[in-house]
């Protein structure tokens, strides 16, 4: 028992091989169900919050399991950074680009004006790309704080 | 290759997810599958670039309902285990080690997860061709790994 | 046939009242989690039952996909963090608590 | 009353059941290990059989010749990919938190120690 437990802790305890498979096979299916909860905000629960939240838990589960080396080579840094600030972006760009066509904030009907698809497809249209930049801000803060708080302020290690 | 396959199987799942054929649906799954096919391609078929595990699913299958019906009568074990009045009698937990003649990763992970799935026994460690197994009675200990083994060899090893 | 769902879903909740008697007073962390984890998959099932008993079933389905995977990603960041607490405290060095 | 209404009640009661023996498993075993036992497996057992008396009771009215309701017949492959997924997640679940309680060292019980 006692050596058993030794030898466990010596072959490193993170890297699990069963559950590095099993996440493997498990994770692009998690992310197309995220983008899916995205991209079907207008008919069914959930949005653009739930899904990024499920794309950001897909992305930590990486980080726990392959170590957050592996995760900062998959998204690194830089690329989340720069999601973080396109995700606000989007949401703000759409609402001003409203105001800038004649409607009111966040009024997509206004949107008509750059390309005649009518009013009504233009709402369906732009609350889809509204709910886009919410769940790539969502994504990428929440494994932002994920990276900051495993890490202890050095993204370098991880839980 | 490994990239056309992964977007032919993420177009299947969503189309059984997502249920919505119009042309606007049908062009964001696509585009998602393209993205999850770009990001993620990699860990799908991680080390495997050509066909050979389509081979192995179809062999797979016919694994599968043997297993289900293992589990099923040994969860009944469980089950009367688990309600007996007296079961600190019955019961006689023991730590099994026993190596493997299973050769690659995926038929060695198969086997580790039909272990802990198997009511009665429970994978604690897997380093190299050596497992460690947690088993509840010595009934359960002495079925390891027997016909499971040869079944998941001849399933994924053609042996 | 609502009626079998009725008390399917009553039986569910019998058992996941069971199963906090571990998740309130297991006496580790790791006992804690096992109950989350049952309690998670009686959760699933309840979801899908109450899609039927509410006549919404393609709802509710997203809904227990969703909480399923979280719940697989639940226990294994507790049972990550509880490993690397665990460790940090019985004599890991240099390390920070 | 169908036949598959009978069906579909057995394979949901014995899911249920399933589920409270599990519940009752991880409240009288003595040690974490063998808690383990019951939760994880009886659990795995049990979402399976309740999600396939499901997605059979949702394939009610599919009629197979004609091929109509798709939907039916989509939701039900649904439920079979949660199966799918219970079974790839659980175990690796329940090896997760099984070498975490063996890393750290949680004692198992042992039938000599009693006898002592």
């Amino acid at each position: 028992m006692r050596e058993l437990q030794e030898e466990a802790k010596l072959r490193m305890p993170w890297q699990d091989v069963i559950l590095q498979t099993s996440v493997r096979v498990l994770i692009p299916f998690i992310q197309l169900f995220g983008l899916y909860v995205v991209a079907h905000g207008h008919y069914s629960p959930g949005g653009g919050f739930q899904g990024g939240v499920i794309l950001g838990a897909a992305i930590i589960l990486m980080a726990l399991v392959f170590g957050l080396p592996a995760s900062k080579h998959y998204i690194s840094e830089n690329v989340n950074k720069t999601l973080s600030i396109t995700g606000p972006l989007v949401y703000c760009g759409i609402g001003a680009l409203c105001v800038l066509f004649g409607g009111s904030f966040l009024d997509y009907s206004a949107l008509n004006k750059i390309l005649p698809l009518g009013p009504i497809a233009w709402r369906s249209f732009g609350i889809f790309l509204v709910e886009l930049g919410v769940g790539i801000g969502v994504m990428s803060i929440m494994l932002r704080i994920y990276r900051v708080l495993s890490s202890a302020g050095t993204i370098d290690q991880g839980l | 290759m490994a990239r056309l396959v992964t977007f032919f199987i993420m177009l299947f799942f969503w189309v059984l997810i997502s249920g919505m054929f119009d042309a606007f649906h049908m062009t964001v799954g696509a585009l998602c599958c393209l993205l999850v096919t770009i990001f993620s391609h990699d860990l799908l078929f991680y080390g495997r670039p050509d066909l050979s595990w389509l081979r192995d699913i179809g062999k797979i299958m016919g694994y599968f309902p043997w297993l289900f019906c293992q589990i099923f009568l040994a969860s009944l074990e469980i089950a009367y285990i688990a309600l007996h009045p007296r079961m600190l009698d019955i019961i006689d937990p023991r730590l099994v080690r026993f190596r493997t003649r299973l050769r690659n990763t995926l038929s060695r992970v198969t086997l580790a997860q039909s272990i802990t799935l198997t009511p009665g026994t429970i994978t604690v460690n897997m380093a190299g061709n050596e497992f460690t197994v947690y088993a509840l009675t010595q009934h359960a200990a002495e079925g390891l790994p027997g016909e499971m083994e040869e079944r998941i060899a001849r399933a994924l090893e053609g042996d | 046939m609502n009626t079998v769902f009725l008390i399917a879903a009553l039986g569910l909740l019998v058992s996941t009242a069971i199963a906090m008697v571990r998740v309130v007073g297991g006496p580790t962390v790791l006992d804690r989690i096992v109950g989350v984890n049952v309690v998670g998959a009686q959760t699933t099932i309840l979801l899908i039952l109450i899609g039927y008993l509410f006549d919404n079933i393609s709802m509710f389905l997203d809904i227990a996909i969703a909480y399923a995977m979280l719940n697989f990603i639940l226990a294994i960041g507790v049972t990550k963090f509880f490993l690397r607490r665990k460790s940090a405290r019985g004599g890991g060095g240099g390390e920070e608590h | 009353m169908s036949i598959l209404s009978v069906i579909v009640a057995v394979l949901l009661l014995l899911g249920v059941f399933f589920f409270i023996i599990g519940a009752v498993g991880i409240v009288r075993f003595p040690d974490f290990y063998s808690r383990l036992h019951a939760a994880g497996k009886c659990d795995a057992l049990a979402t399976a059989l309740s999600l396939m008396a499901i997605a059979l009771f949702n394939i009610r009215d599919f009629d197979w010749a004609l091929f109509q309701s798709w939907d039916n017949l989509r939701v039900s492959l649904k439920i079979v990919l949660i199966i799918l997924f219970v079974y790839v997640a659980s175990p690796a679940a329940t090896h997760a938190i099984t070498k975490a309680a063996f890393i750290v060292g949680i004692e198992p019980w042992e039938k000599r120690k009693r006898n002592r």
